[in-house]
């Protein structure tokens, strides 16, 4: 499956893996942050909630 | 036809976006997957570059996601200036880091084709230039805001840098280009329509650079939509503490 | 407003206002590169003019903090927004005096230190137009970063991340104009874009300086 | 320069400061609402309260360095002459030289009688960095006499000061009153100024505002 | 001692505490000099070895007077002297935290710009070797001048000129490293005096700070 | 790490604070001269005088940053507790990280009490740039609660601070007293602390000194 990549297999994997990491990360940031915000509002909203 | 600014109501974004982030999400997956698996698997090798022309797939829309992000940074720090929506000051915020990382992505795909093409990594040529001034604006602007506590000064202050700086990225390219041409592909290779790069190229590329616009897309939805949510969580506590 | 700019020459010039060292700056930087670099005269005289206005450039960028920070820090920066002086001419004050402190006297010492770093005889005169264009808008261009950062607690490397982005147009113009003069080319193009940069700057920053010192205040 | 107008203010027809239902927000939380208070020629109001109750914000606010949330302050701003926690002094600079500037960017003249009436003649050439706190913070009040402004917003002016000095001060606001001038004070000690207005301000502490109250973050709940 | 530490690590980590900027200096003072200097490759490869060294030296340089000037102002630094610790080893604390937070983020960026001012390939490994080495000394010796300095108002500028002669040794022998390694010379020599300089420092400084920082608070 | 001696100290025998016939000096002008006092424990003397007359010289030369031109101070350096008129606060961290970071330097470490009697509890995560001129007065004086050390030398501790306050201030001194602890204050406000020694210090005005008597300047006349 795997394509010939010739003498340059070494650049262009390099540049998909880097710059798939790259996004991989700026995904995972994104998420994991939005992801404990949106948990911190939710305890708020529900401590809000139970003093009325 | 409800107007464009309802959208600047953070409730109103939330809302929409509740709905629209997920289709987004998955079409940036699905079309961006569709363009690199094409590009990288069913290309063919270039007669002169050999393999490397599978970079160009990454490089352009990359280095076009960076520049675009900039582009959208500015007009929504001037919707903040002037119609002061916090939606268009967080969108702003929450566009800085993707514009980094896709500067940041340009900048070593483009490294790691000089190395064959041109046979150094870097060069001082205007564009390789502009793109590194480029990055070097991201981190002052991204710097500032994370060096401001309260958020409505801090839109302010990274407005305005982002307004003057746009001047100065401009003028810095010109700068560049007084030195030389460059060794830099100029738009002879251009992606624009009637120029001489192959169709087998041109699809997929054009595939991934929709897809990359996706993914900014998706991930300016979702970083607006935490900042909306850490500046609700800051007038709570703020409200808390005050009751 | 003389006043002000008396007031802030006379703190410039009395014990630790920090005039001269600018100066003392750039005379150390241009000490410091042959000594990391290496003795050889063809190399120093090629890069010469870049080093110059490099060392120009920071000079100024080493002092741009102090055009707000203390008056900040001793609430006169406050007092100075309630007076009667349009906060616009306060600031444009501010560049002005910074610029008679740092850049008009790295402007008089560059052709000392073009010496030490073997600068080909014709770009002196160069160096010193260049400089003298060119050092305004580093002021202006300074005063808007320093009101930017004028609220943050020690902002001074903030400061210099922010700034010099901004100064690139006018280092390259400038160590354009001054290579070119080492060569004996013409120089009118770079030397109209700088003068161009300067008079944009000095025209339209102030305003933009004012606004973010206001916000920063609030 | 607009020294006339100040002048003018001073020497002629002060208007007087009129605020009212303001309120006032710092790091975008409201301290204060509903603050409202008139403060005509010749008189003095002292404002009290609890620390961390609002005061500074509110007397900045008046002084038109941060926006009120709410409310309207009836007074030409060039009528306010602002003195906060912070000195505003150089300290390399002397004593002399300080007030001189300040007369300077306020178009006024003499600083003889701000210098003689807070008793810092004998001090005059000193450097303002060799002054105790008490001297640093005497300098500081002058520096209000040399702007020929009729408006006083001082924030707690009397910090430091010791009994001589505090009443030296008393005398000069006295003064000042009597030219027609006003002041407004925020401060914690018992200044010995009965004729002053107290009003306190914890009274107006701000309650949580019901939706559609226009705080910072309100777009935001 | 660990306390202190912690926090001088804390706040230089909060917002606005500069972390990261010193990195953010180094980095632009690369990309300024090739801007200056012109783009031609083996012009820049040629002085790399010196400019990287002057440019680590810069950026220690300008965040020194944040080790004891934000603690002189707001009054811990007396409270410090009179705490139950020996000032000598608070004086080694904040040196470390400087360097750790200063020195060692230089050394690991250093090889990125190594590529933009084309460094030679061989010359890498004696470039982070020469920094790790070397950046203990800056970080050292500009403790000792940061307490020299540590009363004067704005002393940061008076602090730079103080310094930059007592850096000049680390300088010399670094950049010296640097450009045998690119050359394929042999290194030792240099790489052991630059060692002694930084061990000598390491041992002895700290109590000539101490003992001009006690002078200063009196 | 010494935290042991301060330990002891505080637990065990706090030695008394003695002043014999000190002198001190600023900026090469002597100041006060022939000052006197014994602290005992449980004792608390307030330091007056008129501004500039060199309360915070005497107090800084007492906690050991400056030398005394003549006379001698008996005290174990370890013993005493400054503050000044500056706080030593880190404006980014907070409160609680404040403290907690003198605790260690200090080698105690409950900081609870401390928060807890000066009112920071509801504080305690704010950072301390987000403080009222007050309440970052009040953490100043927690800070001295966890140093554990028998002698205060506190220069004008209650500036800024509203009654309230200065009563909670009071409480704390007086609990330090009863533990055997001792204090010295210079301050201008009247403390209500009436078991507290009354020292005027304007009685002790240098004179202009005679050859012979060791100012710094002595060589040169
Ligand atoms: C670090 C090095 C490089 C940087 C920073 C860089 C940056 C850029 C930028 C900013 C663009 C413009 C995108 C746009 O106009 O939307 C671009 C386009 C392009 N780059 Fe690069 N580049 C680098 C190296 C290279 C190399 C080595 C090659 C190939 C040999 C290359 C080939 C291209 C091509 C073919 C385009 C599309 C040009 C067009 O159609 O306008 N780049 N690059
Ligand atoms: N960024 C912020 N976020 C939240 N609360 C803040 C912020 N900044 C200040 N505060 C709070 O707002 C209040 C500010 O009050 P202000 O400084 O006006 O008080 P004050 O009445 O002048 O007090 P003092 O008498 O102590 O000077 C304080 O309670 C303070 O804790
Ligand atoms: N460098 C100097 N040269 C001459 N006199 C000085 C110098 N530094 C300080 N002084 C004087 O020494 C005295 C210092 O007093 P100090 O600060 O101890 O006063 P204090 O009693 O604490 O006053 P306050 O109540 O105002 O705080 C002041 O009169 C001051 O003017
Ligand atoms: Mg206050
Ligand atoms: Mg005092």
């Amino acid at each position: 499956m795997m394509p010939d990549l010739g003498r340059y297999a070494l650049e262009v994997s390099l540049a998909y893996l880097v710059s798939l990491g790259l996004i991989g990360v700026l995904v995972l940031w994104y998420w994991v942050r939005g992801r404990s915000v949106r948990r911190q509002l939710n305890e708020i909203e529900s401590r809000r909630g139970e003093n009325g | 036809m409800a107007s464009f600014w309802e959208y600047a109501n953070p409730l109103k974004f939330m809302r929409t976006t509740d709905w629209l982030l997920p289709i987004v999400a998955v079409a940036a997956l699905v079309v961006t997957a569709t363009g690199l698996i094409w590009g990288f698997f069913f290309t063919p090798d270039d007669f002169r570059q050999g393999s490397t022309v599978k970079i160009v797939f990454l490089h352009v829309p990359a280095a076009m996601m960076a520049i675009n992000a900039w582009v959208m940074m500015l007009v929504a720090s001037l919707v903040w200036l002037i119609r002061r929506h916090h939606v268009s000051a967080l969108a702003a915020k929450a566009a800085a880091p993707v514009g980094l990382v896709m500067t940041l992505i340009g900048l070593i795909t483009g490294a790691v084709w000089g190395q064959p093409m041109w046979g150094t990594w870097w060069a001082w040529d205007p564009r390789l230039t502009s793109f590194l001034i480029l990055f070097l604006f991201y981190l002052g602007y991204i710097a500032l805001w994370s060096a401001i506590d309260d958020p409505d000064t801090g839109a302010d202050l990274t407005a305005v840098l982002c307004l003057v700086g746009s001047v100065f990225a401009v003028l810095s390219r010109y700068a560049a280009n007084f030195w030389n041409q460059g060794l830099h592909q100029g738009a002879s290779l251009s992606v624009a329509p009637g120029t001489r790069m192959d169709w087998a190229y041109k699809a997929p590329l054009y595939t991934c650079m929709v897809g990359f616009g996706l993914i900014f897309l998706t991930l300016v939805l979702a970083g607006t939509r935490t900042e909306i949510r850490a500046r609700r969580m800051k007038a709570l506590v703020t409200r808390e503490r005050m009751a | 407003m003389i006043a002000l700019l008396m007031r802030d020459l006379r703190l410039a010039f009395r014990a630790g206002g920090g005039f001269g060292l600018g100066l003392a700056f750039f005379l150390i930087l241009a000490v410091l590169v042959p000594l990391g670099v290496g003795p050889e005269p063809q190399i120093l005289a090629r890069i010469a003019p870049g080093i110059l206005w490099v060392g120009a450039l920071l000079a100024c960028l080493l002092s741009l903090d102090r055009i707000f920070a203390l008056d900040f820090e001793d609430g006169s920066l406050d007092l100075l927004a309630t007076a009667p002086v349009p906060l616009e001419a306060a600031v444009s004050i501010k560049a002005l005096a910074h610029w008679l402190t740092t850049g008009l006297p790295l402007v008089l010492i560059s052709p000392v230190l073009g010496l030490l770093l073997f600068l080909p005889g014709e770009a002196y005169v160069w160096l010193i137009v260049s400089l003298a264009l060119g050092t305004p808008a580093l002021s202006v261009i300074g005063t808007f970063g320093a009101a930017l950062t004028v609220g943050l607690k020690r902002g001074g490397l903030l400061l210099s991340l922010l700034v010099l982005p901004l100064y690139i147009p006018t280092l390259v113009f400038g160590a354009e104009v001054v290579s070119r003069g080492a060569m004996g080319l013409a120089v009118d193009t770079p030397l109209a874009l700088l003068a161009g940069i300067t008079a944009g700057a000095v025209a339209i920053l102030p305003f933009a300086s004012a606004h973010v010192l206001r916000i920063n205040l609030r | 320069m607009q020294e006339n107008d100040a002048g003018l203010c001073a020497a002629g027809q002060p208007v007087a400061l009129g605020v009212t239902n303001i309120a006032c927000a710092r790091g975008g939380l409201a301290l204060l609402e509903g603050v409202s208070f008139t403060v005509t020629p010749g008189a003095a109001l002292v404002l009290r309260g609890p620390n961390g109750c609002g005061k500074t914000t509110l007397l900045r606010t008046i002084a038109g360095l941060q926006p009120a949330l709410a409310g309207k302050i009836d007074c030409a701003p060039d009528a306010i002459a602002y003195a906060a926690h912070a000195d505003g002094i150089k300290a390399t600079l002397t004593v002399a030289e300080n007030l001189r500037f300040w007369a300077a960017i306020y178009g006024t003249i003499g600083i003889d009688t701000a210098l003689e009436q807070m008793n810092l003649r004998g001090l005059a050439e000193r450097a303002a960095q060799n002054l105790s706190a008490g001297q640093k913070r005497r300098l500081g009040l002058a520096r209000l006499m040399v702007t020929g402004r009729p408006v006083w917003v001082l924030d707690e002016p009397t910090v430091s000061l010791d009994t001589a000095s505090v009443a030296l001060f008393v005398d000069v606001v006295r003064q000042h009153l009597a030219g027609g001038g006003m002041a407004v004070m925020a401060t914690h000690i018992d200044l010995g100024l009965p004729e002053a207005e107290i009003l306190d301000l914890s009274r107006f502490k701000a309650r949580l505002p019901e939706p559609g109250r226009g705080s910072f973050d309100e777009a935001f709940l």
